[in-house]
């Protein structure tokens, strides 16, 4: 356990979570999340679960990314809060 | 308690229940053809009661038939037991009910009302469920028939699908699927605490260690329960507003299902569920005592003041009602005797009054008391009957009326409580005071009635037919059905034979 | 998406890249006994590979490659494959998904190695199959209503 | 006390994320922002999981000598990886049908955002 | 409404933290999850899994083992989760393309 | 063929049908219907003999791959699970035969494949739920139930998607908590299969994390049954749910919550924990009391049959939740039994609702008229009879569940339960007696008002075809015919599905 790594892991989740649910433009938003599944899936990794980590990195940085790209082009950028 | 009596297995008290019950699907199948649809009506009617009266002769050698269909919920049987209260009261039900038919069958069709087949189905119901209720060996039995006729009831009360009639449904059924609630909240209660819900002569919880608080509530729930249907008041006022229903739904209301099974199953659960002694330990008998004489006085003032005529012998029903209450509170054999005697009694009499309202009505179109000036003289056969009646509810001889009351004065004696003879009394004039002005109008003033002749003789034979037995019956009470006999059996059977 | 005009270089470089995206999800498909990766990371690849081209092509193009009327049978076909697997172990005998009863090899560890490869296909096929269907119908142009 | 805190915190960031995912869910008013709560609120539970399935001194769950194992100390925990494995397949498909219902949504009633929509569907009520 | 929504958050996260701290340490061989027996002396499974995947399965991958073989039945119904996920996609958005006009006439209800 | 290997056959033929409809209706799409009843009658079939199996030789597991249980995954074949997942496919045969028609008014054609397919699922789900001894099994199925369900609500009418993604949102947090739930559980206990857990739990202490998971799993599974504060879902889905669905989501959806919230909380947990540590039952039984007056109170203000059915259903659900709340085994039986009544009555009432929005286009409670009586005698006769059992009028089912849990309320003394429980049979009864004088007599305080909107009453029979009625009916006459039958059921299974501990 390197638990200094997971820390900084850590502190910058909560900020991109945050920073994600904040933001007003949801195309911004979408990509904070984009990074916040690839981190996350980064503190996986180093917690020692690799299999999760590549799934999430595949999955979260990848499929659900295009996904909500196209959700977003398919309905408005804008949220009010 | 169970003296010398044995026990059998019959099908007759299941039979008496399906018969009417039969008829129904009989009776809808027939819808086009009106003569074929009465007929089953009147078979039906015909053939319970043969049933019921088949049980007589065991019944007077101390035998009971019963019949056990196995259990309708874990510990309690769907049982079926014909003793002596419930064939008393399942004689009178089914007899009354063939006069109702065929009062009905005259009164719908001097009417011309609309939906006969519903009609005449829900009255078979209506006393299907009564026959159970009189033939339930046991409490969950008893509700699960208490409920139907509620139900069943409830068509025939908003008959006439006027807005007032839909009220009256409604109030009708708020008040009694209440009253189901409280009784089923009475019985679950009473299994946890006896184990069983048998009636037995003399108590099923005689022998449960109680609190007071506890037989109190207890009590209090089962009184809720069968208190609305017996319109003990303040739980009366679903009645009065009932006479929106067609006469002879008010007939069968007032004289033989619905509020008979009230105070039947008042009878029931004083007697046979909680039973002489324990009333007695827990002064629960001045609960009722009070309640069935409070109910007299004012039920008596409101029917002086009432002028819809059915709506009087509404209230008329409410304060003889309270006199079989106030006879199971009394708890003296004489009282009890008086108590099923006022109910057998009062039935014919009360079926006589509205019987002769029904044929006021339809062959005058009159409701108001005040409007039957000189009617004697259209109808004389009618208002000779109506005389009759109001005779026998004031309670003067020969009218069976003056028996059950002389009865139960004579219990409110034995169990040393004068106050309730007076409260008799005063009934007793108070019942002149509203009925006689009725006759008097009707006899000896002049009035303009714009027909002559009696109403049909479908509905007239009847009701000349029922005043004629409420004569018989007080002359000789044994007359036919021996009902004096049986209510004497069920007094020996519930005080031990002291009399 | 949209009706955005076809960018030569992005379609030249999307069709390059997407079959190496693909051999590799199936290298982590049939790898997934000996390394982090399995059905379900391969499927997702192999998605991933199939709508690189799609996004890269708009239109009927983007089709040529995977059609999307394959979309919904190929899903249940590899839910299928897994199930059928787990049906087979039952019709001889076992238990459901027992693959020890699957008449595959000699020792029972290694038939339960090619029940788990047989799984994994299912899988993956299923994955990428139903994950290119969820990205055709969300950029379906118009519903029904 | 330090060994309390290197023990325990990472379930408090890992609660807080948690948290936040709710909040979103709860409070944000936007459909996106709501499913972008909900991808936070499942990458917590995961991370639970995976965060308790850690060993002092254990190694990734693959063996690289192809050898029996005696000690399963060596080993981190399997179990919660495989777990999630299947939790993160149940995620993806959960965005996957709220963004078909959000698509919907904006169809016929071209908002995303919750206020707006409640009122539309008030002008939708019949009489 | 919204401050009702806060303070119940805020509780919720204190009470996960409260519980948190009673929890065995991370990576403590002495949790119940790393022991080889359980109290009940019934096996471990994640202990079993580690030590018996490659010898029952052949696959050197613990959690593939796992995925696909000790629990196998909880993968075929992920897979069933993204069919329905797919399937639902299907149901609300697909057009149909037969149909060139927008409004098909066997409109729905 | 050896008995314990028909365990797991009902939830794996849904899963084979769900699989199956998509790859081969995709040219036949009419045959979708047709399977879908094939595979609702076998998975009926085979749960029948699964009960019958269990009542003669006791509990059977079916140990998936081979592996004994806390090394795989089991299934648990007991009383409890055979009986509720018999009641329940038996519930879903007859409303997938009434489907089989309302489908093709309400869907078009072209869905019909993916509706049946979902709507399959959602039983594999429910099937496994009831089925499975895995605490992470059960999460997996109650998933493929719910988003199932979440696609099965969308697809009708204009409001629809907006219910099914409020029910999406609180469903995900509701698989979420329970989740996490299963994570503490799994951190305190090291195990994951339900009978490990069960035997571990004595030996350990009663700790923060055990606490806060047994809260996190009844906040989970109580959204999945709609108690009380966590029903805010349920209205809204029932009403713009196609009638199919709501169909087949009101008797079954939230029963599972209800089952699972049994199986995990009373036989696993046990008695003594939920009761005398953790009060967890008391908070079930109060919430529910209170759910059950709110949900009665409503109904009454609701004027559109379908909502007014949903809200019954916060009611009833609040009913089931107060009988195992209650602890005891009147309350616990009285709970089982209003599973299947509930859902048979429920099941009635909502394919009537299909029948009218069938035949007049709506079910507004204020555009009903006495035409109705003759119009659709029998669907107006079944409405009746339903409306009955939820009021508990003797001899139907509703009254025996009532009967149960006033017994368990008075066993546990607990007077102001027994209130709320004969109360709200009464608040029953105002809105039921609502419909059913609206559709026997004429209204004349309306008269105006059916002039303009609905047309003139029509005197010959429009019933419904026969495809429609005869489950209404079949639902009809089994609210009854299982009210007789009741004592045979309790005694026979209800008692041996008793947990251990009363």
């Amino acid at each position: 356990m390197h638990w200094e790594l997971e820390l900084v892991f850590f502190s910058i989740l909560i900020i991109l979570a945050l920073v994600a649910l904040t933001v007003r433009n949801l195309l911004t938003a979408v990509v904070m999340l984009n990074v916040f599944s690839f981190l996350s899936a980064l503190l996986y990794v180093v917690m020692g679960a690799v299999d999760v980590g590549f799934t999430e990195a595949v999955v979260g940085g990848g499929i659900t990314g295009v996904f909500l790209v196209v959700l977003i082009f398919k309905t408005t950028r804008r949220s009010v809060d | 308690m169970m003296v010398n009596a044995t026990t059998y297995t019959s099908l007759v008290p299941l039979l008496t229940v399906l018969v009417s019950l039969g008829a129904v699907p009989l009776i809808i199948l027939s819808s086009r053809r009106p003569n074929l649809r009465e007929f089953w009506t009147i078979a039906a009617g015909v053939a319970k009661l043969a049933l019921v009266v088949s049980l007589l002769p065991s019944l007077l050698r101390h035998r009971i038939a019963v019949l056990n269909l196995g259990e309708i919920v874990p510990g309690v049987d769907l049982a079926f037991k014909a003793d002596a209260l419930g064939v008393f009261f399942a004689l009178i039900a089914s007899s009354l009910w063939l006069f109702t038919s065929f009062y009905s069958i005259g009164y719908v069709r001097g009417l011309q009302e609309h939906k006969q087949t519903r009609y005449f189905a829900y009255f078979a119901v209506c006393l299907s469920a009564t026959m159970g209720i009189a033939f339930s060996a046991n409490l969950a039995t008893f509700i699960i028939f208490y409920e139907i006729l509620t139900i069943a009831t409830y068509p025939l009360v908003i008959h006439k699908e006027t807005e007032e009639a839909i009220k009256a449904g409604r109030k009708y059924l708020a008040y009694t699927l209440t009253a189901g609630v409280f009784l089923i909240a009475a019985a679950t209660w009473t299994y946890l605490l006896a184990g069983h819900l048998d009636f037995i002569p003399g108590g099923l919880l005689k022998n449960i260690p109680f609190e007071p608080k506890t037989a109190w509530s207890l009590f209090t729930l089962f009184l809720l329960g069968v208190g609305v249907k017996a319109a003990i008041m303040p739980l009366h006022s679903w009645l009065p507003t009932a006479m929106a229903a067609p006469t002879p739904v008010s007939a069968l209301l007032h004289a033989v299902a619905v509020v008979k099974s009230g105070v039947f199953g008042v009878i029931r659960v004083g007697l046979f569920v909680f039973g002489p002694e324990l009333l007695r330990r827990f002064h629960l008998d001045y609960l009722l005592l009070t309640s069935a004489s409070l109910t007299i006085i004012i039920a008596s003032f409101l029917a002086l003041k009432e002028d819809n005529l059915k709506r009087r012998l509404a209230y008329s029903t409410v304060a003889h009602l309270s006199y079989i209450v106030l006879g199971v509170g009394l708890i003296s054999s004489p009282a009890l005797l008086g108590s099923l005697l006022h109910l057998a009694f009062h039935a014919t009499m009360k079926i006589t009054l509205f019987f002769c309202a029904g044929a006021i009505y339809v062959h005058l179109h009159k409701e108001k008391v005040s409007e039957l000036d000189g009617v004697g003289h259209v109808m004389p056969w009618t208002m000779g009957a109506f005389a009759v009646g109001s005779i026998g509810l004031v309670g003067l001889p020969p009218v069976n009326g003056w028996l059950s009351k002389w009865c139960l004065g004579w219990g409110a004696v034995a169990a040393a409580r004068p106050l309730y003879l007076i409260i008799l009394i005063l009934s007793g004039l108070l019942n002149a005071a509203y009925f006689f002005p009725i006759i008097y109008r009707a006899f000896f003033r002049q009035g303009e009635t714009g027909k002559t002749g009696e109403a049909s003789l479908l509905m007239v034979v009847p009701l000349v037919l029922t005043a004629i037995l409420s004569i018989l019956l007080g002359v000789w009470p044994d007359l036919g059905f021996k009902f004096f006999k049986i209510a004497h059996e069920v007094g020996r059977v519930i005080f031990g034979g002291v009399s | 998406m949209k009706e955005a005009e076809n960018n030569p270089i992005v379609s030249l470089i999307a069709s390059i890249v997407s079959p190496f995206i693909m051999l590799f999800g199936l290298y982590v498909i049939f790898h997934g006994h000996y390394s982090p990766g399995g059905g379900f990371q391969g499927g997702t690849l192999m998605a991933a590979s199939i709508i690189l081209i799609r996004l890269a092509h708009s239109g009927q193009t983007g089709q040529l490659q995977f059609p999307a009327t394959l979309n919904t049978p190929l899903g249940s076909l590899g839910v299928l494959i897994y199930y059928g697997t787990g049906l087979a172990a039952l019709w001889w005998g076992g238990q459901f998904l027992n693959y020890a009863y699957l008449p595959l090899a000699q020792a029972i560890s290694w038939r339960r190695s090619w029940g788990i490869l047989m799984v994994e296909i299912g899988v993956g096929l299923a994955v990428m199959a139903i994950l290119v269907s969820i990205f055709d119908d969300l950029l379906e142009d118009n519903s029904y209503d | 006390m330090i060994k309390f805190l290197l023990g325990h915190y990472a379930y408090w960031f890992i609660l807080a994320l948690l948290v936040i995912g709710l909040y979103g869910l709860i409070i944000k008013r936007n459909l996106v922002k709501k499913v972008i709560g909900l991808s936070i609120f499942q990458v917590a539970i995961i991370l639970f999981f995976i965060a308790s399935s850690t060993k002092w001194g254990a190694t990734v769950p693959v063996l690289t000598d192809h050898q029996e194992v005696i000690q399963s100390a060596a080993y981190i925990n399997p179990l919660p990886h495989t777990l999630m494995l299947t939790a993160i397949v149940v995620g993806v498909a959960t965005s996957g049908v709220a963004f078909a219902l959000i698509i919907l949504i904006y169809r016929r009633y071209r908002t995303l955002n919750e206020n707006e929509l409640l009122e539309r569907l008030k002008e939708d009520e019949p009489e | 409404m919204r401050v009702v929504n806060y303070i119940l958050l805020g509780v919720f996260f204190l009470l996960l933290i409260y519980a948190s701290t009673s929890l065995f340490y991370r990576g403590d061989l002495e949790a119940l999850v790393n022991r080889e027996k359980s109290p009940a002396n019934s096996p471990n499974a994640a202990a079993y899994y580690i030590r018996h995947a490659y010898h029952d399965t052949h696959s050197p991958n613990m959690v593939t083992a796992i995925l696909a073989d000790y629990r196998g039945y909880d993968t075929l119904g992920e897979e069933t989760v993204i069919l329905t996920a797919g399937l639902i996609c299907f149901l609300l958005l697909r057009r149909e393309r037969k149909k060139k006009k927008k409004s098909s006439p066997e409109k729905k209800q | 063929m050896n008995p314990s290997s028909l365990v797991p056959f009902p939830p794996l033929i849904y899963l084979f049908a769900g699989i199956f409809i998509p790859l081969v209706t995709l040219r036949w799409r009419r045959l979708a219907g047709w399977l879908a009843l094939t595979a609702t009658t076998a998975a009926a079939f085979f749960s029948v003999i699964n009960l019958l199996q269990v009542l003669k030789q006791g509990i059977i597991p079916y140990r998936f791959g081979g592996w004994i249980p806390p090394i795989g995954i089991e299934y648990i074949l007991d009383p409890l699970s055979g009986f509720v997942i018999t009641v329940i496919n038996l519930i879903a045969l007859g409303v997938i035969v009434h489907a089989h028609q309302s489908v093709k008014a309400e869907i078009k054609e072209s869905r019909w494949p993916p509706y049946y397919a979902l709507v399959m699922l959602f039983l594999t789900g429910a099937n496994g739920i009831i089925m499975t001894g895995d605490f992470f099994n059960l999460y997996v199925f109650l998933e493929i139930g719910s988003l199932s369900l979440y696609g099965l609500i969308a697809v009708g009418e204009k409001k629809s998607p907006v219910a099914a993604f409020r029910y999406l949102v609180m469903g995900t947090v509701g698989g979420g908590f329970y989740l996490l739930g299963v994570g503490f559980l799994y951190l305190v206990t090291g195990s994951l299969n339900m009978g490990d857990v069960r035997n571990i739990l004595p030996h350990l202490q009663v700790t923060a994390p055990l606490v806060v998971a047994l809260t996190l799993m009844l906040i989970g599974l109580g959204i999945k049954m709609a108690v009380f504060p966590l029903h805010g879902w349920l209205p809204d889905a029932y009403t713009y749910a196609p009638s199919p669905t709501s169909a087949i989501m009101a008797p079954i959806g939230t029963k599972i919550g209800a089952y699972a919230i049994a199986r995990i909380f009373f036989f696993i947990f046990g008695i003594r924990l939920i009761t005398q540590i953790v009060p967890i039952a008391q908070v079930l039984a109060w919430l529910s009391a209170v759910g059950i007056i709110y949900g009665s109170v409503l109904a009454m203000a609701q004027n559109e049959i379908k909502r007014m059915l949903a809200y019954s259903s916060v009611a009833q659900v609040g009913y089931i939740g107060l009988g195992l709340g209650l602890a005891n085994s009147f309350g616990f039986i009285g709970a089982l039994l209003h599973i299947m009544n509930h859902g048979l009555m429920k099941a009635c009432l909502f394919l009537v609702a299909g029948n009218f929005r069938l035949k007049l286009g709506h079910s507004r409670i204020d555009r009903l008229d006495d035409s109705l009586r003759r119009s659709m005698p029998w669907s107006a006769a079944a409405f009746t009879l339903a409306a009955l059992a939820m009021i508990g009028v003797p001899p139907t089912v509703g009254f025996f569940s009532k009967w149960y849990l006033a017994l368990g309320t008075i066993a546990s003394r607990n007077w102001l339960f027994l209130a709320i429980i004969l109360l709200s049979s009464l608040l029953n009864a105002v809105y039921f007696f609502r419909v059913i004088e609206r559709m026997y007599f004429p209204w004349r305080g309306s008269s105006q008002k059916r002039t303009l909107s609905s047309p003139a009453p029509k005197n010959e029979s429009q019933e419904v075809s026969l495809g429609l009625l005869l489950p209404t009916l079949i639902f009809a006459l089994a609210l009854i015919v299982v009210g007789f039958l009741n004592v045979w059921l309790v005694k026979t299974i209800l008692t041996k599905a008793l947990p251990a501990g009363f």
